[in-house]
């Protein structure tokens, strides 16, 4: 069965929620009847069968992630969301310093098993309603985080999610839902994965190779990764070799994967849709050339938006945006320099 | 205030234009939404139309040197506060030409220096900015006001509390518009807090609460103005509460299908455009030709922002690194 | 209820243990404070002497399945809650001993396999956790009733506004004490809210609001529990407030400067313990002696806890990179 | 004249009030009359000369940097404060959302002269009050952050970012301060500095070299800073010369200085006390590997917090926290191998 990410969600929600009574779901907008499912229908028709544990919120970001909190603690699995990821910002303490924080704090007592789900991407509305705040959570101990670039992984990581016991944050981004109907995003990228019927997960913290190659290794999530798929595709053609990795998970990282392939290619190229500044590249950048500095034939090299919030102008956001063609432009600099 | 004599105290001249604005606001939302449907617009749109009431009745209560902030659904409060409609259209199309250089997009137009910051998309992220806005006038003893709109759905927030908890604290010139239109997006407000009236919060801050029609322009003006009177005289602020309902989607191609067909029904017919026709006609200020006179000359304005914004140019990819930092380069 | 009906409610036993958490908190509190006047303590404290009422009172009216949530201030909750004093004290050593072994420290006491989560000490922060806790029970029907102490200071925090708006929506089975002792830090309520009582908040979320003397245990316990069996019976939540005071500084080494001289005479009159003996000691629950031998065991039981807490071992360095994850080694 | 950092920020905020009546202050418990002047004294008896503009406040930090954004926007210079810097994620939307990206947003049109000041470091009070938050903000463009280790420093960049017209955000250490009295902290570490009498500042983007050497440059702000330094004693017997960079400036990074110095001694360590992961020093690492590759003798080496929050127990704190020897243990490793 072929499945868009929103659809694979969804239906990985609904097992989940047959399977644990513990398991709800909590947001703004998710269970109305006659609504949207969530801003991306990922939870479209669920209070159908669930009406007890989809909880539709007021607008209170601080208390959605409280009450996941809360509700975990008494050892329920929330499964909370925001309509669009920027509004974590909103959350902010209950995520860092209560979600991330009590199990520590309690000498490993209690247990956080919280999902949230946060969409992320530059898709047409304004500095504020376009923040991949994936960076925010890299500096944040105590929580994992998830970026599913396929419906495949976003099926399988949902469900490693609700079953892990320590708080997940899974990024998902607007235009790889394939969401349909009224909630249709345009520019829209195919991430349809056919779907095995039996109950697999991904695990949480396995990277994978999109595409093998033996010049350059492109890392990167989500729209990006695509992005880089893409880029990988044209330059096949000019005889420049990449290999993409997928991280699927970005903390705690899948470094061997990623030391196993660039000690192969001896070129890494991170890309990423927020601004460069602090961003996730950073790190698995710096992780490289911390372990093995000796392969590197280049420089690492960050590809990714530009160090400003991102603008409407949709001329502009597409400059602000790294493009398959721009991806590609980067690494034939690097093949031609290195 | 009766109808009538709050009518003679404006004046047709006034009263004109509040229509005017008011028909500006229909027309505008009524022309994108089409141009939306046909995908001939970028980015994403929540409209006013229903609610226009609200912003051109509190704007006209408002003076030169006053400031609004706005939301998600900032259209009709812009062109209420007199932006022009081909500096809000050219920042639709994300054009030079728009009040924010096509770096805003629809849910951020706004001008400070017509008297409107750039609307905030943050629901309830104006409020505490506005209570600022508010806490300079008085620090610096200026006779300005400073207004939030905000939505029904606004009010659940923190930001909501905190704002006006030191709004009344302190005192500050400041005027807190909640437009209650009975939903957030797909959200009833009865699903989510459990009184009748937001302005009924108010009293959890000791602050004056107030409410108003707000699909009557007349009755919105006039408690307002009452408000921002106060406010400028240093008796403070004030929860004003303006029963409205969008006869709109939440956002483009949302069929409101969460609503029942008796409150879209209901609503419908309260339609604040007609019925302030009427009360001019019935007035006598305006006769049914000058009302569709101006209505003519409202949809060619309309027309020409929309060219205007069609045909003003994008912006130099360069501005893509302008205007973060006021005496600073973007590090690349 | 009259103090004398509900003393003899309570019975001999009840009574004596009431009387009994009173005076273990404050003892521990004022031996801990010399220690820290010492510089034999690590860490900070803020203390709850002169609040002993209002932690007793309340948790006197739980089940022992019910959870409660404490802020910065929490070492009075903890053992109002029954948390021994060895573990709390070993908690603010950093021992191994410790309630959070160590690695919790004085603001974030609790054991929640005794009924108490970890402290939270972000003000207004435990709020819409213990929010979320009432959920669950809700959720899963069981006849549980989740606790929120916090304070005066706390119902600005928009937090407080969120979690018990969603709390009334849900009407979940939850507690929001809010111990209103005229101060957050260095200032007073009359600053930084433009009502008297707190209590008068929870109209804003259609919510029960009840005030109790927080100075009088009995008079905590009566409200605590109507407000507690209401939950438990699925009629909602309550927002109550105890009227008391800190009669003790901030934090270490606070003098209450910007206390008034006549206020800190008026509350130091009101001190809770002396109030509740005399009504031991007039009701004939407890003689003189009866008192006087008890606070002897109790400070006892304090000097054992401390020595515990002195002599126990410090956690092993590996433990700094334990009980982060379930599953999972901590990246290095 | 000496003076700690707090009496100097006192000093230079008294200074900037009594010049620009625009300029005020905001925060809780900042001027009470018999309080504490703030959390570590900075702002007291400020009151007496200029109630009108210190504003004390409710707990209430999202309306803290509201009230900063909304007053910045109508030509005030607003002073905001939290008590410590953990509390900044109660106000991430003000900050991250409203008070760095208006500008942006307006097209260039507004002005946001904000100055935010937060007090960080590890300091015996457990998880919640011991975060150093600087990662959080590396990745958000439209905020200058600067760290002062130094009175001196202190005095001179207050001045600088009062002054600016973009919003600062001024990390300050609880053991650096030398609060006296009540407030004062034990483990502090002296960082008075001898003041000039006259209106000095220090630029914004400028770093310094603290210490000059030939072997290694040892990058570190505030606390970690001093920690440098005192790592730098112990080697120079061992005849080990470091070289020790204070960034004063985080965003944006004074990146010549740094090349400057690496180039030279060819061997590059960050020291910070946050968690390793997603840190400033995986920003500054990086672009030294992006930058000058070849002149790296040793791999970019980062000293850190573990990546968990900071634990309660004295004894694990000092593991938690980089320590002098530690620093030391790391260089001489680094130079043995290298
Ligand atoms: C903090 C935050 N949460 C959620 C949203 C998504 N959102 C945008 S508009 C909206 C509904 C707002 O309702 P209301 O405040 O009543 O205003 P209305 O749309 O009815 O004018 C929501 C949930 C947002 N923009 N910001
Ligand atoms: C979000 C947040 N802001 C500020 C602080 C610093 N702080 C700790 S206790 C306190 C005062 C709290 O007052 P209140 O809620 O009345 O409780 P009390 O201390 O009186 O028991 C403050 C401001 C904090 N811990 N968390
Ligand atoms: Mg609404
Ligand atoms: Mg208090």
């Amino acid at each position: 069965m072929r499945l868009g990410i929103a659809e694979a969600l969804r239906k990985a929600i609904h097992g989940e929620m047959a399977n644990d009574e513990n398991v709800f779901c909590i947001g703004e907008d998710i269970g109305i009847p006659g609504g949207y499912g969530g801003a991306f229908t990922v939870t479209l028709g669920l209070e159908k069968d669930f009406r007890e544990r989809i909880i539709d919120t007021p607008i209170s970001e601080i208390g959605i992630f409280g009450a996941a909190c809360g509700a975990a603690l008494m050892g329920m699995r929330p499964i909370a969301d925001v309509q669009y990821g920027d509004f974590l910002l909103c959350a902010m303490d209950q995520v860092v310093d209560q979600i991330a924080k009590l199990r520590y704090m309690s000498g490993g007592k209690l247990k956080m098993p919280v999902v949230m789900r946060a969409p992320v991407g530059v898709t047409g509305r304004g500095a504020q309603h376009a923040q991949c705040l994936e960076p925010y959570f890299m500096s944040c101990p105590g929580i994992k985080i998830v970026a599913p670039a396929t419906a495949y992984d976003a099926m399988g990581l949902l469900r490693s999610a609700v079953r892990d016991d320590d708080p997940v944050l899974m990024f998902e981004h607007k235009l790889l839902y394939g969401s349909k109907g009224i909630r249709a995003e345009s520019g829209t990228v195919d991430a349809s994965s056919e779907i095995p019927e039996e109950d697999y997960t991904v695990p949480i913290g396995k990277g994978i190779v999109r595409r093998e190659g033996e010049d350059v290794t492109i890392i990167a999530s989500l729209l990006m990764m695509h992005f880089s798929l893409q880029a990988a595709e044209m330059l096949e053609g000019e005889g420049i070799s990449c290999e993409v990795i997928d991280p699927r998970t970005l903390w705690p990282l899948d470094l061997d994967l990623i030391l196993q392939s660039v000690r192969k290619t001896g070129r890494v190229m991170i890309v990423e849709e927020s601004p460069k500044q602090g961003g996730v590249g950073a790190e698995i950048g710096v992780q490289v050339c911390e372990h093995i500095p000796d392969y590197l034939l280049a420089p690492v090299t960050r590809v990714a938006a530009p160090n400003t919030p991102a603008p409407f102008s949709p001329a502009l956001e597409k400059l602000y945006v790294p493009q398959p063609e721009r991806i590609a432009d980067r690494v034939r600099a690097m093949m031609e320099e290195y | 205030m009766k109808h009538n004599e709050m009518m003679k105290s404006l004046g047709k001249e006034a009263l004109e234009g509040m229509l005017r604005r008011m028909l500006e606001i229909r027309q505008f939302e009524e022309k994108i939404r089409f141009l939306f449907l046909e995908g001939k617009m970028p980015g994403t749109v929540h409209q006013y139309i229903g609610m226009e009431a609200c912003a051109v009745g509190v704007c006209t209560a408002l003076e030169e040197d006053d400031v609004i902030a706005s939301t998600h659904r900032p259209h009709g409060h812009a062109i209420a506060r007199g932006i022009s409609m081909d500096s809000i259209m050219g920042e639709l199309y994300g054009k030079t030409t728009g009040c924010c250089g096509g770096k805003g997009g629809s849910m951020h137009v706004g001008d400070l220096s017509k008297g409107m910051l750039p609307a905030i998309a943050i629901v309830g992220g104006n409020l505490p900015i506005v209570m600022g806005m508010g806490l300079a006038f008085k620090i610096r003893k200026e006779p300005r006001v400073a207004v939030s709109f905000f939505g029904d759905g606004a009010s659940n927030e923190g930001a909501f509390h905190e704002a006006l908890n030191m709004a009344s604290v302190y005192g500050v010139p400041a005027l807190f518009v909640c437009e209650n239109n009975r939903y957030g997006a797909s959200t009833s407000v009865k699903r989510v807090m459990r009184i009748e009236h937001v302005a009924d919060r108010a009293a959890a801050y000791g602050m004056r609460g107030d409410r108003a029609d707000g699909m009557d322009v007349l009755d919105v003006y006039a408690h307002a103005r009452e408000a921002v009177s106060l406010a400028r005289k240093g008796e403070g602020p004030t929860l004003l509460e303006l029963e409205t309902f969008r006869l709109c989607g939440h956002s483009r191609r949302d069929p409101n299908n969460y609503m029942t067909q008796e409150e879209k029904e209901h609503w419908q017919k309260r339609d604040p455009i007609p019925f302030f026709e009427k009360l001019l006609r019935e007035g006598k200020y305006m006769t049914e030709k000058e009302i569709a006179d101006l209505k003519e000359a409202v949809e060619l304005s309309v027309v020409q922002a929309i060219e205007s914004g069609q045909q003003s140019p994008e912006p130099d990819p360069e501005v893509l690194f302008e205007g973060l930092y006021v005496n600073m380069e973007v590090p690349r």
